[in-house]
Parts: structure tokens; sequence; C-alpha cells
């Protein structure tokens, strides 16, 4: 535990800004798909383990796009969009089947579709990691330098791009007609189903809007990330944390809990960068065992 | 037998159970009436330990259990059965009362006996003919009627043999003849084993029927108490309870 | 044959040997190590799956870091056959490791039980997943004690004792499935006794059990800690087999395996952790011998089971048996 | 865009033939080749997940130099009959995929081409079986240099981490000097082999070129996507040079996304493995003037040898070798070899033939380009070590200068020593 050198991160401007943008732009790709899991979460129930995987299926989706169009615009949207189609796909011949099965066959049968998922890119796409998709050309220019902090312009882009999709969620959510459905939908499904409402719609659309958050992230990260097989995994479980530390379900915990994450990923890497893993299981732990249901849950009733 | 002593407990700001004092009879069968969300089963959860007391003081045969843990109060001899049948769904009959009798004498501590060849099995047998389950003894819980469903969860309380027994609207969601078939079934319960018991019930004609003591409860204080005769004629009660509502 | 008309303790020792017994002869009527190596895997998996079924079938209560229990079991018997003592214990030194194994990995069921049984539903299959991911990070930070992500490296000696010499592959066979075999068959008297049934009713309903006067939670934990301790034996006998202990063996990814194994038996019948156990290993087996996408396959016939069968292979056949 | 193109359609054609070569691997033999008096050799090794290429360069390897040695007669008529089998990366299906090997499929060697905790396990199977085997992929040092993990019947093929720190620091301290690069840092994957590399590079950067400073270390995790924290490091701690023995995919995105913070203007990279096909075509205009260790280049050694041993691969599986290529011809050529030599199959007389054997190699560049089984800790050694710097073409590195062996043996034996091995 090197406490000093957190100490003198904080008071470095240069080193403060560096790390605090790092940590925001984490914090921020983490949000994009946690928001996605939580939301399913909270509004069908089902924990998505294969949340991860239709991340996977984002960034191969968009190299797909990128490799054919060259544009790497198209290849963000197309790929996410893409992967909304998919979870759309998904949930209406799979999880459709198993909104009021027992948890453990929920686990199962979202499981046995990661697995199908991870070596069904290896036949198509090859066993080989893929290069990334590349940044686009705007943002290849020298970083900037802010109170000699250094700041990639393209870091700027996608916390902001986060951002908006994040206010963008905020306002389907809270503004419109869907988004009241959707709580309404999550609070008393048989009520809406009483008031004649189409409640496989809804769930189709959240499980789509779910999917389609979890392939953006998947499709940002390829552009500097390299595209693997089960390349989901290791989100899927930070995905969990965020989740859980949030509050099962609340769209403005998960990012309340990316944020930390994010900032215990980055100022961890500078106090103790040899247990920044452990530390978000500890986070993880402490919060199940003094606040179970998340900083932002509601309590059970 | 019960002594409830200013007893009052609210939710958030509002008061759900409201200065009530009561006092049950030994070997008396009592019944607790009051409009919906009036408190009734409120007044059973504190009871029976399974919310805390704000206020007052609980006591049974003069032993105070205020603030007990619901399991320490159940040994003390309070028992209950549930207006939402809560029973468990995958056992039998048989084995349903079997275990109840266990839980109570310590016995599901036990690894080294047969749960099926327990000696416990004459027990059983005679609570599940007292609840009159002697025919689907060997039910599965899920596959029972709603009323035997009823009766198991009665027999469930009864297998604590308890002093005193809370009955949590035990004819709710039957049709007339079951219902005084239940009614039946409770009365000759009460004169066999000499329990007190309180219920709470919404037909009135039950209620005047069997009780012997009647409690009116109201946004969560009991404004009337007395026996069925005393209670038709409150002029407290025709108005707020009865009041226009009797067909 | 009376011994077999009632359903009891005896019968089940009877027959528990009586298996051993018809193992031990198919060991020599079919001398393929490679099938034997399947039967005592399955044996070790199995005994692993009926642990976490304690948990699921019997308690309702979806655990997500068993692994954590067999990796303790594992490691700790190859950190001590690995140690000093061997020298002076020489032929005790197995059974030592063994018992050791067991009380260790109950031990850290205790403390991780104690906490995560207030919990329910997701969150108690998340705080346990938590606690293994801990536990996961803590064997790979200690590498100096554990190995770290190479696991416990160089083997370590297995001295014979009472006659037997786990070296050779008919003692390990046959000590593997006669101590599975006791455990199940003590594990199923657990299962039938009171205290079993007090697991069914809590799992039927958990709040009833406190208007019986009855603590739920301290019988919830016993039953974690019994849980946790055979998947600490079952970790153990691994251990045993493969020389060694792994950290894999604490990855979140081993606390699925018995998840698989108990859907593919089923978790409503008592053997079919071990059914399921088997089936899994076949699986692996043809799988892994036929195409290099394993998880395609598994995945494939997960879904079937979650999809089609609905239940367990075990579950399914009796309930079929039960029909007729 | 046409580079993209490029990559895309090598990439169906590396996987179409990999893959079915694979497939005709598992999926079973002519039954002429499953003769009984075959010479069956047991392969554990990762053929799924996201390490799969390492299985099939693996048979890629094997294959090649196997159907040489059927059709060119066998040893005595009798041919090689391979059995691969994937462990999925886990110690213990790879320990029982070896049991199995040994037991019942009755081989008389394997080539274990597992990865370091794994290979660990196989060791533990088949020291207890005393079968013969050749460990092809695992780098870590002690699978055969610490006495009490070393069996008698177990050879290593594979580079060995100890030889590449070596071989790093002595490249590394020139810059040192030439440069200036005073402050360090180092950025490694958070597992044995990355602290391993990591600690002995520094060790034996200190012995050339006392006074260097280590300014910090970042321990990503593997596969980790998002490399942010750690490349906020290095902009904090403003190092000279930078020492990283990531590799594939996430040496990958550690570049990628480091070029965005111009990470590589003011900190040179010395990235050990970097110098692979896939890895460097794979990075998005791969930056001038990375210094990479040669882990296999067509350009290095510079020989007819190994340009032939690059162009035959090439042209039977459409892609370049790879590293695990490499180790896996020679460990197969030393064992024809000792076949041959023998005649027979007995595990104890192959032993011998193989023990402190020099032979002839493209990858050799001991006396008359050949490389050795090291006698004491039958370890192979003299095979081609170099270290250049990339340029964003084909061949990828140029300025290759290559390790001295004679420093290297020396520095491993002190290290040795010290470690309370020798």
């Amino acid at each position: 535990m090197e406490i000093f050198a957190l100490f003198d991160c904080i008071i470095s401007p240069a080193c403060l800004l560096s790390q605090a943008t790092g940590g925001l732009k984490i914090g921020m790709l983490l949000f994009l798909v946690a928001s996605g899991l939580t939301l399913v979460f909270g509004v069908l129930g089902v924990i998505n383990f294969a949340h991860g995987a239709l991340y996977m299926l984002g960034a191969y989706f968009s190299w797909q796009v990128m490799t054919l169009t060259g544009h790497f615009g198209l290849s963000v949207i197309l790929g996410s969009l893409g992967v909304g189609i998919f979870g759309l796909l998904f949930e209406r011949t799979l999880i459709s089947r198993i909104y009021n099965a027992e948890l453990l066959v929920q686990i199962l049968l979202c499981y046995s579709v990661v697995l199908i998922l991870d070596d069904l890119v290896m036949i198509i796409w090859g066993d080989e990691f893929l290069s990334s998709v590349g940044v686009p050309e705007v943002f290849q220019v020298p970083p900037l330098f802010i109170f000699d902090a250094i700041i990639p312009p393209f870091h700027l882009a996608i916390i902001g791009m986060s951002f908006i999709v994040g206010i963008i969620l905020w306002f389907i959510m809270t503004k419109t007609r869907f988004g009241r459905l959707v709580r309404a939908a999550a609070v008393n499904p048989k009520m809406l189903e009483a008031l004649g409402i189409n409640i496989n719609f809804i769930r189709a659309g959240v499980f789509m809007l779910g999917s389609f958050l979890a392939g953006l992230g998947g499709a940002l990260a390829a552009s500097v990330g390299s595209v693997v097989s089960g390349m989901g995994n290791s989100i899927i479980i930070e995905s969990f944390i965020v989740t859980v530390i949030g509050g099962m379900g609340s769209i403005s915990g998960a990012f309340l809990a990316s944020l930390i994450i994010g900032m215990a990923r980055s100022f961890g890497a500078v106090a103790m960068p040899l247990f920044t893993d452990g530390l978000m299981f500890l986070i993880m732990v402490l919060v199940l065992v003094i606040r179970p249901q998340g900083l932002m849950g509601n309590k059970k009733k | 037998m019960l002594k409830i002593d200013k007893l009052s407990k609210s939710f958030g700001g509002i008061l759900a159970t409201d200065n009530v004092s009561l006092e049950l009879k030994p070997n008396s069968i009592n019944a607790l009436i009051g409009p919906n969300g009036a408190g009734k089963t409120t007044l059973f959860n504190l009871i029976t330990g399974k919310i805390d007391i704000d206020e007052g003081q609980i006591f049974i045969d003069n032993t105070n259990i205020t603030n007990l843990k619901e399991s320490e109060i159940t040994h003390l001899g309070i028992a209950r059965a549930f207006q939402i049948t809560n029973i468990f769904s995958t056992l039998s009959v048989q084995d349903s009362i079997k275990v109840a009798l266990l839980a109570k004498q310590h016995g599901l501590n036990n690894m080294w006996n047969r749960f099926k060849a327990h000696s416990i099995n004459k027990e059983a047998e005679s609570i599940a003919k007292l609840s009159g389950l002697t025919k689907s003894y060997n039910t599965i819980s899920s596959a029972l009627s709603h009323g035997d469903q009823k009766l198991l969860d009665i027999a469930l309380a009864l297998a604590l043999k308890p002093k005193v027994l809370l009955l949590d609207e035990p004819t709710a969601g039957m049709g007339p003849e079951e219902r005084w078939k239940m009614i039946d079934r409770i009365q000759k319960l009460w004169k066999k084993t000499k329990m007190t018991v309180l219920f709470i019930e919404h037909d009135m004609d039950i209620v005047f029927d069997i009780a012997q003591n009647i409690y009116v409860l109201q946004q969560g204080a009991i404004i009337a108490e007395g026996t069925p005769k005393e209670i038709k004629s409150n002029k407290k009660v025709i108005k707020a309870y009865l009041g226009g509502g009797k067909k | 044959m009376n011994l077999l008309k009632k359903d009891n303790f005896q019968r089940d020792v009877f027959l528990g040997l009586l298996v051993w017994f018809m193992l031990i002869i198919f060991y020599y009527i079919l001398p393929d190590p490679g099938i034997h190596d399947i039967i005592q895997k399955v044996f070790i998996l199995g005994l692993f799956a009926m642990s976490l079924n304690i948990l699921i079938g019997y308690l309702g209560l979806i655990a997500f870091g068993h692994a954590a229990f067999f990796a303790s079991g594992a490691y700790t018997l190859g950190l001590f056959l690995q140690s000093d003592f061997v020298l002076n214990l020489a032929g005790f030194s197995i059974p030592v490791a063994i018992v050791l194994a067991v009380l260790v990995s109950s031990i850290l069921a205790t403390l991780i039980g104690v906490i995560c049984i207030r919990l329910k539903d997701i969150y108690f299959s998340f705080l346990t997943l938590a606690f293994q991911m801990l536990i996961y990070s803590i064997i790979l930070a200690l590498v100096n004690i554990t190995g770290g992500d190479q696991g416990l490296m160089g083997g370590f000696p297995k001295p014979p004792f009472l006659g037997i010499d786990l070296g050779k592959p008919f003692d390990f066979y046959a000590f593997t499935i006669f101590i599975s075999i006791i455990t199940i068959v003590l594990l199923r008297q657990l299962i039938e006794s009171p205290f079993g049934y007090g697991l069914r009713m809590i799992r039927d309903n958990s709040e009833r059990p406190a208007a019986l006067g009855f603590n739920n939670q301290k019988h919830k934990l016993i039953a974690f800690i019994i849980a946790g301790s055979i998947a600490g034996l079952a970790g153990s006998l691994q251990a045993l087999l493969d020389v060694g202990a792994y950290p894999e063996w604490a990855f979140w990814s081993k606390s699925a395996e018995p998840l698989f194994m108990i859907l593919l038996g089923g978790m409503h019948s008592f053997l079919g952790p071990l059914m399921g156990a088997l089936i899994f290993e076949i699986l692996n087996d043809f799988v892994t011998a036929n195409t290099r996408y394993y998880g395609l396959v598994l995945g494939l016939v997960i879904l079937c089971f979650v999809l089609g069968l609905k239940k367990g292979l075990l579950d399914w056949l009796l309930i079929k048996l039960n029909r007729k | 865009m046409k580079k993209l193109n490029k990559y895309s359609r090598r990439d169906i054609l590396k996987t179409s033939a990999s893959t079915a070569s694979v497939f005709a691997l598992s999926t079973g033999f002519p039954t002429i080749l499953k003769a009984e008096n075959n010479i069956k050799i047991g392969v554990p090794t990762i053929l799924s997940g996201r390490v799969a290429q390492l299985g099939i360069s693996v048979s890629n390897a094997l294959n090649m130099a196997v159907d040489n040695f059927n059709k060119s007669g066998g040893l005595d008529g009798r041919n090689i009959e391979l059995i691969i089998r994937d462990s999925r990366a886990k110690p213990d299906e790879a320990a029982r995929v070896c049991r199995n090997f040994i037991n019942s499929d009755k081989v008389d060697a394997i080539i274990n081409a597992e990865a370091s905790g794994a290979s660990f396990a196989v060791q533990e199977v088949i020291r207890e079986s005393g079968t013969l085997c050749l460990h092809t992929v695992s780098e870590t040092t002690s699978l055969t240099a610490d006495p009490s993990i070393r069996t008698w019947n177990a050879f290593r093929f594979s580079r060995q981490g100890i030889h590449d720190a070596v071989g790093s620091a002595e490249y590394a301290a020139k810059l040192v000097k030439e440069k200036g690069l005073k402050k360090w840092m180092s950025i490694g994957p958070d597992y044995a082999y990355g602290r391993d590399s990591t600690k002995t590079f520094f060790d034996m950067l200190q012995k050339f070129a006392p006074g260097v400073e280590i300014v910090g270390q970042g321990w990503p995790k593997l596969f980790q996507p998002d490399y942010t924290e750690v490349i906020t490091q290095i902009v904090r701690e403003k190092p000279d040079a930078i020492y990283s023995c990531l590799w594939g995919g996430d040496l990958v995105s550690f570049v990628n996304q480091a070029i965005l913070y111009d990470t590589f203007k003011n900190s040179e990279l010395f990235a050990i493995n970097l110098a692979d096909y896939t890895t460097m075509s794979a990075i998005k205009n791969l930056p001038k003037g990375l210094h990479s260790a040669t882990r296999y280049v067509a350009a290095w050694p510079n020989t007819q040898d190994n340009r032939d041993y690059d162009k035959a691969y090439t042209d039977l599986y459409g892609d370049h070798p790879t590293n695990w290529s490499w180790e896996t011809s020679i460990a197969i050529d030393y064992l024809i070899n000792a076949l041959k030599e023998t005649g027979s199959t007995d595990n104890k007389k192959l032993a011998e033939a193989l023990k402190g054997k020099t032979r002839k190699s493209f990858m050799g560049v001991g006396e008359g380009n050949s490389v050795t089984i090291r006698n004491n800790d039958q370890t192979l050694v003299d095979y081609s070590i170099g270290w250049g710097t990339t340029i964003p073409n084909d061949p990828f590195v140029k300025d290759i200068q290559s390790v001295d062996w004679n420093t290297i043996k020396e520095l491993e034996k002190e290290w040795l020593i010290n470690k309370g091995w020798l």
C-alpha cells in the first residue's frame, strides 16, 4: 500500500487530472455495459449472464462493419444496433421462456449462451484475436496538455458520448411513455396486462435496449482493444460488481457505482497496484453485508 | 391468559396500533373484527413477535413476552395460523405436521435417525385427526384443496400445543358451505383442546355465532369490546362498522 | 434380503458396500484405465456436486462460490503433504491430510457462511461469488505459499498407509470410491434425518419456521458448513489425483461445473448430481476427443436440458417410473 | 482501408486451413494409420478458447514433420501417430488427458504443449509414470531449472525465461548507455510469467547497466480489456523506457491505447513479445522504433534454412509460423532423430539419445547453426534470440542484433547459484 504515492498524486494537478479522466473513461465505458445489465434485471428480473457475450458481439460486429466500410461512426452504430437486434431475437427465442423460472435455470440458460457464442465467434471470425477497429482519424491527433496532464481527445469523446447516452437513457426512462410503462412493468406486470398493454412488447423492448447498450460498450472498447472470443468474461464480472454496488435495477446506482469502480481502478493503481481486483470484490462484499440492496437500490418489500 | 397492555406501533408516522389493551380469559374463544386496514393482522404480528413493538407490553400467563423473538414467544405458548396459507408446499401433510412437531421440540437437529421412522408418527396422526386431515394424510401439501390447505395451516399451529391460538381469517376465500365446515372444525378443536382462541373474521354471522367475546378494531384502536349481544347493540360499532353495511 | 426392504442406514451401508464391491470387480473385468479414470473422477466431482445440492436442492439457496471450499480442501492437502510434517507422520500423513483438508474447509465455510446466510436469493448468490473471488485473489497473491497462478508445483509424496499405496492406480481407485461412497451414505442419512427435513421445510417456506419456534439461520449455517466440508473433501481427493492444486479450482467457472451437473442429473433426487457428474464427465471425454468446440456442444446440451427436459435426467426418469 | 481487407482475407484463409487441419486430426485418422505398431505421441494442448492459436500452431508444426517422416517410410515401416487433445487450458484436464494418453492410449512419448500452470500438472503425471515428455511451450524457468521439479524423463524445447531476460537486458543496456535511459518502468501481466520475466529482466539489467532506476511497475490482469490506468501511471512517472512482457491481444490493446497518449514519443518501449506476426499485424499504425525480441520472424536468424522453414510452413497453412511452432518443430525433430538413432521406443533409451544432443537447426545459433539439449538440466540452448526495432510493414523488424549465448550461460549460472538451484 503506497499511501504516500496516492497523496502525492492528489496534490499534483497533473496527476490528479490524468488519473481522474482515466478513471472517468473506465467508469463511463463500464456504465454503458452495466446500465444495460441493471435495466434488464430491474424490469425483467433476469440475471443476464450473457450480457458480457453481447458486449463481445458488439466488438465483433463493429469490427466487421469497419472491415467492410472503413467508417468508424458507422461501425459503432451498426455494431451496437446489430447487437440490439440480436438481443431481440435472443429474448424472443430463449429469455422469454424463463421469466418465471428458477434462478438456477435463468443462470444456466444464460451461461450456456455464453459458451455457445464464445465458440461461434471463433468459428465465424477465426481463433486468433482480431486487431482493434482503430480510432477515427479526427482523433488521431496529439493528446491535449491541461495543467501538464495528458488527456487523449478520444477519451474525452468516449466520456462525452457515454454521458449523452446516460442522459438519453435517463430521458427515456423518466420522460417518455415507454419509460413510464417500463417502470410500471418492473413493479407490477399484471397490472399493465390488465390495462391492455402488451407486456411482451415492453420486455422485448427493454431487452433490446439492454443488449444495445452492451453492444455499444463492446463497439467502443473495440476501437482501442483487441477483439477476441471470451472478452466479455471480465466485463460481466465487473458489471455484476457495479450492479450490486449501485443497487440491482437502479440505473442511477449503476452510474454512481461505475464512477466508484472507475476511480478505484484508476487511483487504486496508484495506491495499491497489486490489489485493484481484490479491492473491487472487497467493496462488493462490504456493500452486500452492510447494505444488500446497494447504494441506490430500494429495500425489498 | 393473554394480556396486552397499551400496545402501540407506527409505520413511518402512521399509527397502525393505537394504545391497544385487552385480556383474553383462559379457555375462551374470541373474535377480532374491524374494517380492512384496521390493523388486525398487525396486532397478530406484534403479539407473535414478528414485528417489533414501539410501546406497551404483552404477557402470557403473567410472563412478560414483550420484545422477545418470534421463536421464543412460540415456545411460551402462542401459535398462529396465517391469512394467506403458509405451508410447506413439497411436503406431505404427515411430514409437514411432523416437521412442525419436531421444530418445537428442537428435534430437527437430529441427524442420526430417519425422519420417516421417527417415533413422533402417532402424535402427528392425532393432530391430523383433530384437524380433519386424516383422509389426505399422505397428500403433498400443494395438491390439497384450498380448504384443506387452510386446515393444514391450522394443524401446523396445533402441533405447537399452544396455550393461545391466533387464527387470521381461517375462512378467507371459501364458499359459504366450506366456511361453516371450517367453523365447525374450529369450534370442535377449541372444545377438545381447551385452548384460548383469538380469530379474525369478516363474516359477522360466524362471529356472532361462535365468539364468546368480540373486540372491534378501528384505525388501530379498540373501539369496543364485549359479548356478541353487547357488540350488536353498541352504537359506536354500529355507526363505525356495521352502519348501513348490514344487508 | 430382509436388509433391503427397509429404507434405513443399515440398508444404505449395505448397498454402498455392494456398489463399491461391484466397481472393484468392474475394475478387473474392464481393465481400461481411461474408464477407471472417469469413474473415480465421477465420484470426486459427484461429491462436489452433491455437497452443493444440499444447498441448492434441499435448502433452495443458489450458492455460486462453492469452489472456494473445493480449492481450500485441495490446497490444504497439498500444502500439508509438501510440508515437513510428512516426515514425522509417515504412514499417517494422508489420513491426517484429508481430515485437515475437511477441517480447514469447514472453518472457512463457517466464516463465510455466517455472513452469507443472512442474505436471500440473488444477493446470497452474489455474496458467495464475491467471497470466492476474494479467495481466488488471495491464492494468487500469496505466491510464496500457493505458487500463485501456477499452482502448487513439484508434487508431493503419497506415503502408503494401512497397506494402501495411492501411487498405484488400483489403490487410488478403490480408496477414492470407498471414501466417496461412505460420504454419500452419510449424506443420505443426513438428508433423510429430521435435520434434512428441516432443510426442506426452510426451502419450501422460510417464513413459517420462525412461527414454529424454529431458528432457520442456525440450521442453514450447519448445512452450509457440511456442504463446504464435503466440497473440501472432494477437493482433497482431486488434489491427491493430480498431485497438485491449482487456482483455477477457486475461480468462478469451477463453481459453474457442479451447477451443470446438478442441472444434468437433477436436483430433486438424491443421486441426481452424481448422475449429472457421470453425464458431465462422459460428455467431456467424448466432446474433447471429437471437436475443439467444447463450449458450443456443452452449451447446446445445457440448452436442451433447460428448455427441453426442464429437469435433470434422474429426476425425469424417476417421474416416468412413478407414473407407470 | 486496403490494409484491413488484406488482413481479413488472410484471416479467413488462415482460419479455414487451421480449422480443417485440427478437425482432421481430432476426428480420427484413416484406419490404416491406426495400425497397432504405430509409434504413438500424445499431445496435450490448448485448442479452444482465446489461446486456441497455441494448439493450432503446435499441431501444424507437428503435422508438417510427422507427415514427412511417415512418407519417408517411418521407423522401419512404423508410422508416428499423433494424438492431439484439448485441455481447455485447465491443469486438471491436462493431467487427465495425460493420464489417458499413458494408460489408455499407451503412448510412447508426450509432447507437452501446455501453458505454464498446466505444464506443472503434466510434469507430475509423467514423473509418476516415467513417460518420456518434451515440453514445447512453457517458458517458466523453474520447470527445468529447479531440481525439485525437474525429472529425468522431461526435456524442455521451449525458450526459457532466464535466457530471454539476459538477452533482453544485454540489448537494453546498450541503449541505456547510448541514449541515457535512466528511468524505467515495467508493464507486465499479473501472473507468474509476467512477474518472473519482469523481475529477472531488471535483475539482469542492473548487472549490465548499474544505476538504472525503476520508477514504477504496472500489473494489468491477464486479458484485461482496458489499460487506461497503467498508461496514466506511465504518464505520471515519465519513464525513459518501459519493459513489457505482455503478449498477444493484450499487447495489441496496450500499444493501441498507449498511442493515444503519445506514450512512445517520450518513452522507449522494450516489448519482448512484440515481434510475432499476428501481434504486429494487429497493431494499428505500428509505431516505428519499438524494441522487441524476435519471437519468430522469417528475417531472423537471417539464414536460408530459416526462410525455407517459414516458406514450407506458410505454403502448407497459409500463415506464418509462431514462436510455438518453431519450438515444437525442434522438439519433434529431436524425437524423430532419437527414434531413428535408437531404433526403439524405449523411454530410457530415447531419453539417453536426447540428452546432451547437439543438432543443426534453422533456429540454431550454436556452432554450425546448431541447438543443444543441455546435459544437466535437459533444456534447449543456443536457439536464436535477437532484438531489433519495429517498422510498420513486412518484415516488421529491422536492425536485429543477436544475443551472445556465452553471456547468457554465464549469467544464467550465476543466477541459478543465487537461487540455490545449482
